[in-house]
């Protein structure tokens, strides 16, 4: 096992991957900017360096500054948690180059999922189901019309750079088509510096499901079930849990299935993650690879009982697998929240600020995932999650009840601030989630029902999805 | 969906036109703090004003120069200067210092045994090579961001440093 | 199900039954004495009634009280938490007298297994293994020295009204016993107003091993396994876990299947506790019931997925067992350790003051239940217990690396106050506990080696057990 | 062994002997507050004093009577009486309460329609029953623990009490 492993993140992932270091015996050293001095995750690790400002691109995404942070601190490896660099193809080579072993897929693997065309190609060759589109990137205006009139509206259009429901776009008629096709090139070009991008058919009404795998460098894959994360806003995940509610048995093996086939004809190695689509009457189909730990891995491990940020480092430190498919036994339900500084009343729009008075919810069986506390600063330079609020229970209903009851126990309180818990809060009591009749349009409709039952049928409510947005 | 939306995050704070942005702040928070201690009869020991994301605090040791204890009070809390002294202490020539851009290997000189950068009483200008700092091969320049002079330099040449560590201080020149 | 629950009780248990209620959607009613009027519990309550001042005697002890209580706020069941009330049969009584359900065995089960003697001439006749001893209580001295004599030292002398290591003496020679005998039984007279005591052999080198069950009122009995409790300290179980380790499964299964048998043959109702001594060579004794909730029933939970105050609720409800023993699979290891407001330098010595400064655990896999914030004042009125950390993993040595890691978060700081956390650290970290060679006696080992060494040799190294203590 | 050890931690606390019992304790903090106050020549507008579990508070709110602001001071703090006085306020009888001693049904009268244990104005002495408050079909007297006059009684007959509420007020009478 590593001796020392640099963690180049911050935040709750970056505490979280610290204390699995400390488990395993392993010595700490962490990468900071000037914005996380005051972190609890620098107070946590034996060593910290501070390598630039608060603007992420001079600090967490600068390759030199984490690099040199980890020649310093004689770390044999580097955990890049999610976001930042952790899905940057050369970073992981430049960490070959100098020796450090570099937690996460081999840097052409992840060139090669990263890349949505090449993934897509890899992936149908592979025997996974995808949507109609362009496996290749359309650059013509005028191809792409004639491509998204074969393919049918709604039509969305995803830059080849995007992933994690960033660089989308959804055009739901030929007319605003090319409006929608140019706005979604441009901000591709302005945010990933590829202006790339592709077609595919858009699923109104679909659930997102994704199926969480294990590889080994050996060739050996095992999947830990699968995830549903259908509450988005924009996009971004607000509620994960496992099982996916309501779903066939068998639908959810066969997209295992395919998980597993697809991350052997990748040749994975490490934690990943298959995201599909589910369109709600026993049809799915593959979206994206995620080569890193998820921020709702928490569900995956309260079900099966794996630790995966140690299995992680347990794969990154050459081992084979240790657990065979066989002791994967999934058991109960677990539902994940994401308490976001946010302000669901304004469009979520941040809410940094300093945590004058913070409670967070404890008891049985109930999970924290934090890196805040009275008095830390939201800082305006990241991602705005506070805490995750993840809870275990014998089935979905007492699940939803106990979270309901922890996030009644979360206080956040500070000038400005504003908090998802009570957004949260509404979408567990709703009777659309509770019932597990939801989609990937819920988060719309609870916000405006208005809108959603004027624009939509009841039987089909899910048309009212948010604009393609600059960011 | 994980990926820190710093740049949005950003965005809309800056940029979207309401008062509650960060300069905005920042402006907010100064202003109260001069009002504050231009109206305040007896002088804080500390001022602390909070507006949202912004702190700033000021404070005066007790036994400041020309404390002016008020009879029967108790010795603490001193009296503090005005707002406008704070800012400008009476005493001795500003210092101000040049920070390491980056994490890495700081040197004064561009090769082993060459003539180092500048040196101690040496005048800079703006954009002047003082030094460099080594990360990864890649030599980032030590750069004086303001006219001065030279006082001391705070590092020894192949000193590791981090982001922001004061690498040599600077007397700046008059009015700039 | 209840309407509204009065909880007769204070600190980390109210809060844990309150959060229970809460999942179950029952309104919370607490009692709380002058000296809890800040406590969490009174905060987290639907509806809190002040029953008298922080002398438990005359509030939490007080039935009238919290019977006047319960009709007050319109409760429909009372649960009485641990200590206090919870094992008074009286008090069940008037509950039962008042209309008012007692959640726990009917008062006369109560009332049999409270009795030392009583509940041992029952457990005799179910089959359950006794230590060599009196069934019977002895009360003249030259009776009880001519008993010893037969049952060979050492012999431990009880109280029949005692449990939960109190009123407990040893005697290792038939020289010492007089004394111990005479001074048994006047603690006894004057803590539990009833000197009566009975003898037992004493086991120099045992595990503390007891089995959870479950039982409703049509005669159903589950067992949910063992848990170990055998780091003790005066009687005082400091670390608790399950599964038990280094014991064989037949040993383990026996015990358990002579639990159930101890349970129907009570007419057992609830969930409730039989704790056995386990002698190192398989062979085991039958000690006492506990008829309530235990302090450390979290460990079993994390193993067995099963919320025992949810079942507690649903069983005094009138319903039946909804799990039966094959729904009962155990999975991995947990362990507890209870971080006491106590000098561990000092005997154990309990230190209150204010909490000026406090952090707990979180994270991975940890599950902290406490009823203290910072700002909290530990009363010299109560139990030190400050908070129960309890860790799970795969496997022991997993959790045990997973509970140091947890306890290196743990910090508490007031004037004056000190916790049992290093302490807990030193035994976790003991060659002879993590290697699971321990018995009763280690915390005696580890606070005096040198006496340790002198007074045992190697392969007996359990002979330094603590004198009878007045309290 | 889960059991409360409320027993024990009272008995190691009160009977070991160590100087930092209880009593001990409140006595230490009771005199250090009366010494400090007597010694604080501007008077305080709060004072607070804890030893180890034992905490005394006593503020004075700002605009108490005689409030000797100084000159150029703001407002508040204003002066707090002497440490005496606080114990005994100038203005009007100091009053002292009787109060519930268990959670129930507060009864000023033995029976319905009986004649109440006492009424306002009545003079009563330690150990005289003022009340009776019923739990659970006990009845516990309500008894005054000083010398006094009956001021007025807070709660009506019939109330829901706690422990502890005021159930009358009570002048004591002068040395008591």
């Amino acid at each position: 096992m590593f001796r020392t492993v640099l963690i180049a993140n911050r935040g709750e992932i970056a505490l979280r991957v610290a204390r699995a270091c400390r488990e395993l015996g392993i010595r700490v050293a962490v990468v900071y900017s000037t914005e996380d001095t005051d972190s609890e995750v620098v107070r946590y690790a034996d060593e910290a360096v501070r390598i630039g400002p608060g603007a992420a691109q001079a600090s967490y995404l600068s390759i030199p500054a984490v690099v040199e942070a980890a020649r310093r601190t004689g770390a044999d490896a580097i955990h890049p948690g999610y976001g930042f660099l952790s899905e940057n193809a050369d970073f992981a080579e430049v960490c070959a180059a100098e020796g450090i072993t570099f937690i996460g897929p081999p840097p052409d693997v992840m060139e090669a999922l990263g890349d949505k065309s090449t993934c897509r190609a890899l992936m149908a060759d592979a025997g996974l189901p995808l949507l109609p589109g362009t496996l290749e990137p359309v650059s013509s205006p005028r191809e792409a019309e004639a491509r998204a009139a074969e393919i049918g509206f709604p039509v969305v259009v995803k830059a080849v750079a995007g992933g994690g429901g960033r660089g989308i776009g959804v055009a739901y008629s030929a007319a605003e088509f090319p409006t929608v096709f140019r706005e979604t090139r441009r901000h591709a070009a302005a945010v990933f510096g590829d202006g790339r991008v592709y077609l595919e058919r858009y699923l109104e009404s679909a659930r997102h499901v994704e199926i969480q795998v294990l590889a080994d460098r050996f060739g050996n894959v095992v999947h830990l079930g699968e995830r549903d994360c259908s509450v988005q806003r924009r996009h971004q995940k607000l509620i994960e849990e496992a099982p996916a509610p309501g779903l066939d048995e068998d639908v959810v093996a066969a997209m295992a299935e395919h998980a597993v086939q697809g991350a052997k004809a990748a040749r994975y190695v490490g934690a990943g993650t298959f995201e599909f689509l589910y369109d709600g009457s026993g049809r799915f189909y593959f979206m994206e690879v995620n080569c890193r730990i998820q921020v709702e891995h928490p569900v995956t491990e309260l079900v099966t009982g794996v630790d995966l940020v140690h299995e992680q480092l347990w794969i990154a430190a050459g081992h084979p697998l240790r657990i065979g498919q066989q002791d994967v036994v999934p058991r109960g339900c677990a539902v994940e929240c994401r308490i976001n500084a946010e302000d669901a009343g304004r469009e979520f729009v941040p809410t940094p600020g300093l945590i004058d008075e913070l409670t967070m919810p404890s008891g049985p069986f109930v999970r924290v995932d934090t890196h805040v506390r009275q008095g830390s600063r939201i800082s305006v330079f990241y991602d705005p999650l506070l805490a995750k609020v993840t809870v275990w229970a014998p089935d979905r209903q007492r699940a939803l009840a106990r979270m309901g009851r922890a996030l009644d126990e979360v206080r956040v309180e500070g000038k400005g601030l504003r908090t998802t818990t009570d957004f949260l809060h509404s979408v567990i009591d709703s009777g659309e989630f509770s019932t597990a009749r939801h989609d990937t349009g819920l988060v719309g409709r609870l916000l405006e029902p208005a809108a959603a039952a004027e624009g939509a049928g009841v039987t089909a409510p899910s048309q009212v999805q948010e604009p393609p947005k600059a960011s | 969906m994980s990926m820190p939306d710093s740049v949005a995050a950003l965005d809309s704070l800056m940029n979207d036109g309401r008062p509650d942005t960060l300069p905005a702040l920042l402006e907010a928070a100064r202003t109260s703090m001069i009002e504050l201690l231009s109206q305040t009869q007896v002088p804080p020991a500390a001022v602390r004003v909070t507006v949202g994301p912004v702190t700033i605090e000021m404070d005066w040791p007790a036994g400041a120069p020309e404390a002016a204890t008020a009879p029967g009070a108790p010795a603490a809390p001193a009296s503090a200067p005005p707002a406008k002294a704070a800012a400008q202490p009476a005493e001795g020539p500003a210092l101000d210092h040049v920070h390491a851009p980056t994490v890495g290997v700081f040197y004064r000189a561009p090769e082993p045994g060459a003539k180092p950068f500048v040196s101690e009483g040496d005048t800079v200008v703006p954009g002047q090579q003082v030094g460099v700092v080594e990360a990864m091969k890649l030599m980032i320049p030590v750069e004086s961001d303001r006219h001065g002079t030279i006082d001391e330099f705070l590092q020894p040449n192949g000193a590791l440093v981090e982001y922001g560590d004061p690498l040599c201080s600077l007397v700046p020149a008059d009015g700039r």
